[in-house]
């Protein structure tokens, strides 16, 4: 009854091509960028902000990236964990090496550097496909990590291993740091991943991201249809890379602090790739619903009893959350394998016919 | 099929009521000392953490028990399971600072690196006993992190020293082999400067191999390189599941187990039982006790365990890394007990307990007085020196339990002091601008 | 490299209307083996720029493998393709895509995720030059530039009378709409050269007379040189102005229609007589 | 340099033969393990098409279960019969639960619905069997434990472990097994008519349930002594997951359907990471095992993308 489109009209194609060309849809997008950039600044508290909303926006940023390889282009990548390391510690030499420079430039600039190494590895993509393909990225997942352990130049040679974020300043607010307050953090990633996300969002509706999808559904026909195979997919490769690249970046500068080669392991990979998956391949929207889903669960998991009074052990709480989410994985695949982007537009059909059921 | 569906949507709906409870804000505690502690009983590294997360929680839990508390405050414990895993330990520390949390143990190389630069901003200390950042040591540069007893450079030295005392005397160690395996990650990394400025000191051949962490399980290459070497000593840096394989590995490829020494990370009981007869005569450094024949640990037999207060198994207690667990706590304690006599306060904040654990002298008299009657050596942390570079002795698999094998060795503080500071000053211009310390040290 | 693009193929001109037609395509000596296994042995023909030309051919007579050859899918072991009286060199797909030849499939190949609005935009691909960072942009010339070819798909989507189901994913379609939109999409290249293959295979009565009315549209209205692959002899003798026949990867005959239907070896191959 | 690469790990082979031929052995043993895991896949890939990611949780989980049994007092044979009857429970669990409901998937629904297994697997071990890494019971269960010792001239010494070579032949057993297995009974028969075509095996009144629960259950078997092996080698705990990764590149070049090509691949990746180690591994610092594997897989598609024992692929429209 809310959610009907009938009576809206378009007059031009610019119209018909918007982002959102129903009312409802900019609506709600509306409320929720009111909500993300009002609301949750005023009311949620820096637990909220700090262990929810910034890895959540990091996360769904890793997720656009991935989904736009796996989801839009039809390449299956294990790698995202890698990629997105070589975006953190390209981040990491950047501002050592520039420390007057805008650390957030730094961060989008980062993302190049993966986007290079991502072409690379997707070179073997114009001969391999499918799970095929999913071992060159594991290649690739491997050697990366091995490299972030074995080039200490990686590292400016800590004798950490590690990379620790040092504190920057813009327009006089810290931003990255220890004393970086959540709220200032959780705007940058806020700004970064929603305006990546528009962007991406502009790619996918027009020829190239047509194009990626063309391969994605028939490269055979896609190419005799003029689509150059390597070249598309290869530029899939690097944005996608270069999105994981930033996140990965973020993920370090906004989010941990500090990083060793194993916060970018092949379990990272596979977190990405859930929030794919089960959020909807080939949907931005997805990426989100899939990030929510399989970061704030378990953080839901791990302090809601604890905030009830219910008092469980810690370990059994871990083992019961990976239970929950194993099997809400299999469950929620079983109910809809298109994920929650094709939940919501269920949803949406039936408000649309509501209140008859077809 | 549709039913499934209606299904799904209502458990979309439900975590999204879920979420609005954790935006609600924790309630504070006010009439107890809050101690949480991140732990991991799960993942690849849950066969080390299980005994560390047991030892500390049960201690604790002990002077609650007998003592109601410290100071006649009961110490509010939580633990908060981490799965060594960065992440994880960011979003634990999150949802346990604003509850007045006075220290963090994260038992983690790289949860402790992400906390260190928010210690001083949220101002709760860190301590990584014996883990963590060796520069950390100098208090100056580091006022909020404690590194207490020894760094892994300590340790580098003391193992060092050990084998010159083997063979002889340190000049003996001309010409030969010592070769050093370790977890290939910033942890087993770190020792590195220091073994080589020792071999080239000393005159002896430093061998590396590298256990990657994936690979833990999967050792075979690298012992087969230690056979075709045929190093004099094996040093290992180890942890979790990488520490019963290499001893395997050890036994397998019939290396003399008595010239092979770990780090106290590589010190566990079953660590050693892994390699069934063959590992007799492995050897481990360690600082704490060995065994359970201390009366603190005959309390929290009767106290916590008998009383199914926790999930530890009887027969772990005594066991090597069971015992670290328990002088971690002895040290938090003792540091929150400090802090009460300075400040005069009964509940303390992170900035208290900071000062507490800057004044923790853990003399002979004290230990005696806790149980712990050589249990540790003593220790005593100044305002400059936040590890003191106590010493350590080295202890040996006898094919059941471990027993001690040396007197304590004192570490070659002269050569380690300067590149600790070094490295303090590195880690300081690295991550300029760097807060400095904002209480000086009383001279 | 795909600059080029003729326009004029737009411009109206049946082979009939001209006297002296122009050889579009020129196959010659053409073999290709997969292993073994002889798919084309020495096949010549050629196609007249307007013409509507017809390949048919007992089942695995090669035909497809032929369309493939032409649109640069196959490499022919031996022989040339000469295209607008150049000889083309070794080449791939996209390159004889970008030269002007488009074609449709046997089993429908439609991209299955995308609704039928951007199947057919896909089409446009070519023709669509904004680079990366304008598209990112959208806003400028990448929306004008879209719009622009928005309203060519229009066009064609009036053409074939699909408006109602411009945005429904194309794989929700009857299999008749599907080739139809198939046919769309080829034509949302403006090829020079289009090739159908059987493009009516599993269709009734009605949509094979829809479909054929499209064909000759194309043909009449663009202009397009079409070449088909089809099985239904009625259709293929009514629409094409000449036709090949293929029979175990060689050539029988070649001819206009009434001819090829009264040689002897056509009548044997379909019969099937010994070999 | 040109030297070290080319020349030098050549020199050393011949200078030290029997450590050479140790090294060969010790590829040969990981070969033999990979395989194993390898095997496992094969099985489900084979009958269901499903890269059945869990593979290598299962054989967690096989020896984490036989070690928990033992533990709680029960005898190692009666163990090991109560294992097989746990897997068999959850290879049924497995075919109902999660296969049946998914049945016509894409792949990637498939893998990421194993993947979730994994996750649901590791949860309910650590929770019924708790975190520490245990004991394999080698020695309850009968397995040899020492080993024997070649002395070949002056410091020649060659070093084989009884239960490396038990693992071989029991690799052997289970091969030449599932080999008579799927040739000669009604139900082996069955299963490769599964593989080669769904519809067809069911219009001829087999029975899909039935044949997945089977070969799950096989894979279950399999699992279980990969598990024993691998756990006799180091010990039984969740990080063995990890090395589960590494039947990926075997499978690549072996193929995902071939059981042979399994064993070949096993010891290809076996045999090559261990010299590639020993001999090459030291140029850039070691340790290069953890991605060898997926290197050599990955050059090896590039000029054969469809695997070892796989068909030449050609395209059609």
């Amino acid at each position: 009854m809310f959610y009907r489109e009938a009576g809206q009209f378009k007059t031009s194609y610019k119209a018909d091509q918007a982002l959102f060309p129903i009312l409802q849809d900019r609506i709600g997008m509306a409320v929720i960028l009111i909500i993300a950039f009002v609301v949750i600044p005023a009311f949620a508290n820096d637990f909220f902000l700090t262990s929810i909303m910034i890895p959540f926006l990091v996360f769904a940023l890793a997720a656009i990236g991935l989904n736009i390889l796996t989801g839009y282009c039809g390449q299956l990548s294990l790698g995202t964990g890698a990629f997105m390391g070589v975006g953190a510690y390209a981040a990491y030499k950047l501002t050592s090496i520039f420390p007057d420079a805008n650390v957030i430039v730094m961060v989008l600039v980062s993302g190049v550097f993966s986007a290079a190494i991502g072409a690379v590895f997707g070179l073997p993509s114009l001969r391999i496909k499918g799970l095929y393909l999913a071992v060159t990225t594991l290649a690739a997942q491997f050697f990366l990590e091995w490299c972030f352990i074995r080039i200490p130049w990686l590292y400016n040679y800590n004798a950490s291993g590690a990379i620790e974020v040092p504190r920057r300043e813009m327009f006089g607010f810290i931003v990255t740091g220890a004393e970086a307050l959540p709220i200032t953090r959780y705007f940058v990633v806020l700004c970064i991943t929603a305006g990546i996300a528009y962007l991406m969002a502009n790619v996918l509706r027009g020829r190239i991201g047509r194009s990626w999808m063309m391969i994605r559904d028939m490269d055979i026909a896609a190419e005799l249809m003029g689509v150059r195979p390597l070249r598309t997919k290869l530029m899939a490769f690097a944005v996608s890379s270069y999105i994981c690249g930033v996140a990965g970046a973020m993920m370090v500068f906004f989010w941990l602090n500090a990083a060793e080669p194993s916060s970018y392991s092949i379990r990272l990979s596979f977190q990405i790739l859930f929030m794919v998956i089960l959020g909807g391949l080939g949907s931005l929207g997805g990426a989100f619903m899939g990030a929510a889903f399989i970061w704030i669960l378990p953080v839901l998991l791990k302090f809601v009893p604890g905030l009830l009074g219910i008092d469980i052990a810690a370990e059994t709480v871990e083992h019961a959350t990976f239970m929950i989410v194993g099997a809400l994985i299999i469950f929620f695949l079983i109910a809809e394998p298109h994920g929650f982007a094709r939940l919501w537009q269920i949803a949406k059909q039936k408000l649309r016919v509501w209140p008859f059921p077809y | 099929m549709r039913d499934f569906k209606q299904l799904a949507i209502g458990a979309a709906v439900a975590v999204g009521v879920g979420l609005t409870g954790v935006m609600a804000p924790a309630a504070q505690a006010q009439d107890s000392n809050y101690v949480p502690l991140l732990t991991y009983r799960t993942g690849p590294y849950a066969g080390s953490g299980i005994h560390i997360a047991n030892g500390m929680h049960d201690y604790l839990k002990m002077l609650n028990e007998r003592d109601g508390g410290i100071g006649g405050v009961k110490l509010e414990l939580e633990e908060c399971e981490t799965g060594y895993n960065a992440q994880k330990g960011v979003e634990c520390y999150e949802a346990t600072k604003g509850k007045g949390a006075l220290v963090y143990n994260p038992y983690s190389t790289g949860i402790t690196l992400q906390l260190i630069p928010k210690a001083s901003v949220d101002k709760i200390p860190v301590l990584s006993m014996g883990y963590g950042l060796s520069a950390a040591a100098d208090g100056n540069v580091f006022p909020w992190v404690f590194n207490v007893p020894d760094t892994y450079w300590d340790g580098a030295s003391v193992v060092i020293k050990y084998i010159g005392q083997q063979e002889g005397g340190l000049e003996n160690l001309k010409g030969k082999k010592i070769g050093y395996i370790f977890l290939d990650a910033g942890y087993g990394r770190e020792p590195i400067p220091l073994l080589e400025q020792l071999a080239e000191k000393y005159g002896f051949e430093l061998l590396q191999y590298a256990v990657p962490g994936a690979e833990m399980q999967n050792q075979s290459s690298q012992w087969l390189n230690v056979r075709r070497d045929r190093p004099d000593y094996m040093v290992m840096w180890g942890w979790g599941a990488m520490n019963p394989t290499a001893i395997k590995e050890a036994v397998k490829i019939r290396f003399p187990m008595d010239k092979f020494i770990g780090v106290w990370w590589s010190a566990g009981d079953d660590d050693a039982a892994a390699g069934g007869d063959g590992a007799k005569g492995y050897k481990a450094m360690n600082f704490s006790g060995v065994g359970s024949d201390f009366p603190a640990l005959a309390d929290i037999q009767e106290h916590v365990i008998d009383a199914g207060l926790s999930s530890t198994d009887a027969a772990s207690v005594g066991g090597t890394l069971y015992n670290r667990g328990v002088l971690n706590s002895v040290i938090i304690a003792e540091g929150i007990r400090t802090a009460q006599e300075l400040t005069g306060k009964k509940v303390i904040t992170g900035e208290d307990m900071r000062m507490g654990l800057e004044a923790l002298d853990l003399d002979e008299a004290r230990l005696e007085e806790l149980g712990l009657k050589g249990f540790a050596h003593p220790m005593k942390v100044t305002c400059e020196d936040h590890a003191g570079s106590h010493p350590v002795f080295i202890q040996q698999w006898n094919g059941e339990k471990w027993q001690q094998a040396s007197d304590w060795i004192e570490p070659m503080t002269d050569l380690v002091r300067p590149l600790l500071e070094a490295a303090a000053k590195e880690y300081a211009e690295k991550n300029a601008p760097w807060p400095a310390r904002t209480e000086p040290c009383p001279n | 490299m795909n600059a080029f693009v003729a326009d004029e193929a737009l411009t109206p001109a049946g082979p009939q209307a001209s006297g002296e037609a122009e050889v579009l395509l020129r196959v010659d000596n053409v073999s290709l083996a997969f292993g073994g296994v002889k798919a084309i042995t020495d096949i010549s023909f050629d196609i007249l720029k307007g013409e509507i030309r017809a390949i048919i051919g007992p089942n695995g007579a090669g035909k497809t493998s032929m369309l493939n050859v032409i649109n640069g899918f196959y490499h022919p072991q031996e022989g040339t393709i000469t295209w607008r009286g150049k000889v083309r060199r070794k080449m791939k797909p996209y390159e004889a895509a970008s030269q002007g030849i488009a074609r449709t499939f046997q089993n429908v190949a439609l991209f299955k995720g995308m609704t039928t609005l951007d199947n057919i935009m896909s089409g446009r691909s070519l023709k669509m030059h904004r680079n990366f960072f304008w598209q990112v942009l959208w806003r400028g010339p990448a929306e004008r530039e879209e719009i622009e070819h928005r309203k060519k798909v229009e066009e064609i989507i009036d053409f074939l009378e699909i408006q109602a189901i411009r945005k429904t994913p194309v794989g929700r379609l009857p299999y008749g709409l599907q080739k139809r939109v198939e046919l769309g999409r080829a034509l949302a290249m403006e090829p020079e050269l289009l090739l159908l293959d059987e493009p009516m295979a599993g269709m009734n009565l009605e949509e094979k007379e829809d479909m054929s009315r499209f064909i000759i549209d194309v043909n009449q209205e663009f202009g397009t040189t079409i070449a088909l692959i089809e099985h239904d002899m009625g259709v293929v003798m009514d629409l094409s102005d000449r036709v090949v026949v293929l029979d175990y990867g060689k050539k029988i005959a070649d001819g206009p229609p009434e001819e090829v239907q009264a040689s002897q070896a056509v009548i044997d191959a379909y019969l099937g007589v010994s070999h | 340099m040109l030297y070290d690469i080319f020349i030098d790990p050549f020199v050393q082979m011949y200078d030290m033969p029997d450590f050479f031929l140790q090294v060969l052995w010790e590829g040969f043993v990981a070969g033999i393990l990979y395989a194993l895991i390898a095997l496992g896949f094969v099985l489900i890939f084979k009958a269901s098409g499903v890269f059945n990611f869990a593979q290598g949780i299962m054989v967690v989980f096989a020896a984490l279960t036989l070690v928990g049994f033992h533990e709680n007092g029960v005898p190692a044979y009666m163990a090991l019969v109560l294992t097989v009857f746990v897997m068999g429970i959850l290879a049924y669990g497995v075919e109902r639960i999660v296969m049946r409901p998914l049945v016509n998937q894409p792949e990637i629904i498939l893998l990421m619905a194993t993947i979730g297994l994994t996750y649901f697997l590791v949860g309910f071990g650590e929770f019924v069997f708790g975190g520490e890494p245990k004991q394999m019971i080698t020695e309850e269960l009968g397995l040899p434990t020492g080993s024997t010792a070649f002395e070949i001239g002056e410091r020649g010494l060659i070093i084989l472990q009884h239960i490396d070579i038990a693992a071989a032949v029991i690799a052997v057993i289970m091969v030449t097994a599932l080999g008579i297995f799927f040739n000669k009974t009604r139900i082996g028969r069955a299963l490769r008519a599964v593989a080669d075509d769904h519809q067809a095996a069911l219009s001829v009144g087999i029975s899909l349930n039935q044949i997945w629960a089977i070969v799950w259950f096989a894979a279950g078997l399999v699992a279980l002594a990969t598990g024993i092996m691998w756990g006799a080698r180091s010990d039984v705990s969740f990080a063995l997951e990890i090395v589960a990764f590494k039947a990926l590149p075997v499978l690549i070049l072996g193929g995902f359907t071939s059981i042979p090509g399994a064993i070949v691949g096993g010891l290809i990746i076996g045999f090559g990471e261990k010299i590639g180690e020993l001999y090459w591994g030291g140029l850039v610092g070691g340790g290069v095992e953890s991605w060898l594997a997926y290197i050599i897989a990955l050059v090896f598609l590039l000029f054969r993308p469809q695997g070892l024992f796989g068909e030449r692929i050609i395209e059609r429209i």
